[in-house]
């Protein structure tokens, strides 16, 4: 399925892009399916992804924790945890 | 009710007055402001650059404030949060919150900037002398955040 | 740190910028606005006048920051209070607390309210369309205080 | 003993004057025995005094309670519980 994949902060920066489009494996249905995923890409990618480093998640702009289930057309988002106001 | 993010400064005073001036049953405005401190773990701060998500920004926002309005009798409330580069003594964010009664202002106030704190996609990087570095997010705001479990 | 007992009324953007400004170092401002309803239990008031006991309002405030100031990390603070005769929307009170982090700043704001409310001698009269009246001491505000005993 | 008496909001308007220079009998030493004596001065002062309803007291501007003691040149405020803010 297709899903968008957005990232954040230092997250963004060490991936070196904000957004891409994904077209993800059938058994990829989770945020820690997607994760683990995307750990390998790389070393980046595994130091980020490999869960020694917390990174938040959002489906559709809604904070979720790492068992949520991903639906085609989702807008997934990867960030740090937050540190506004 | 308003939520704004911006990257221009606003007009505490203003701000407090219409919302006040607008509810003439209120008794109470409770109001907090955030600004950039001019030292930072012991660094001086140059610049305080605030990154946010666009469309999740907002709508975690209006979910705090619809939050706190149905743990409280507010009558009216407020979040302004800015984004981009600020400076030393810049106003980072305003959360105002007005009521019949101080007791659920305090409260409601305190609760909006707890769940700011820990669930509103903001993350903020500093320039000092030593270079460029992001921010940490603090156990403390998640501490301070438990306290409002139901 | 400023106690001021007065008549005129009060600028609030420009208190709090102040104390804001003069402390780079405080990244939290917590401020209370009081304002003079226009109904009071359920009848409209057309005015609302306080009365104060000169030379003790002033030591009970300044022992209200100084306690605050005891218990908890301020950079600082401010109380405005106002007497006489007022209507409908005016502001009565401002209290503003300034410190380097949040809670600390909620929670004397919310102290040293409570305190004013209980501690210094302020009476309110208030005029409604069936005469004048003396506002009752509030239950409430006695058990708000209790909360903060040590 | 000579000391000076203030009556403040409803109590003030009561006994219709805000305040009074008093010479105690030796005997009025504390807060209790003074509110005790004042409602001796008639009906007015009865109902303000009596005890059936609450008038605090401060001494020297010090909210203080009915055991407090009352010394020479004190200026000994009563009031009503206080409703600022």
């Amino acid at each position: 399925m297709k899903i968008t994949v957005l990232y954040f902060a230092r997250i963004k920066e060490a991936v070196n892009y904000s957004t891409e489009e994904l077209d993800l494996p059938n058994d990829i249905l989770t945020i820690t399916a997607l994760k683990n995923w995307l750990a390998l890409r790389g070393e980046v990618w595994a130091n980020l992804f490999n869960g020694k480093q917390v990174v938040r998640a959002a489906i559709n702009h809604n904070l979720v924790d790492d068992l949520a289930k991903i639906q085609a057309n989702d807008e997934v988002a990867f960030f740090p945890p937050v540190t506004g106001g | 009710m308003t939520v704004r993010i911006q990257t221009e400064d606003f007009d505490v005073g203003l701000l407090l007055n219409q919302l006040r001036l607008a509810n003439p049953g209120a008794g109470a405005l409770v109001s907090f402001v955030g600004q950039v401190r001019d030292i930072n773990d012991g660094d001086s701060i140059s610049t305080l650059t605030l990154e946010h998500y666009p469309g999740m920004t907002e709508s975690a926002l209006a979910a705090i404030k619809a939050e706190a309005s149905t743990r409280w009798d507010l009558m009216d409330s407020l979040i302004i949060h800015r984004v981009g580069t600020l400076k030393p003594l810049d106003q980072i964010v305003l959360v105002a919150v007005l009521s019949a009664h101080r007791g659920e202002a305090f409260k409601a106030c305190e609760f909006m900037m707890d769940y700011l704190k820990t669930q509103a996609p903001f993350w903020k990087k500093e320039i000092t002398p030593e270079g460029a570095r992001w921010i940490d997010a603090k156990l403390s705001d998640d501490a301070a955040l438990k306290r409002w479990n139901k």
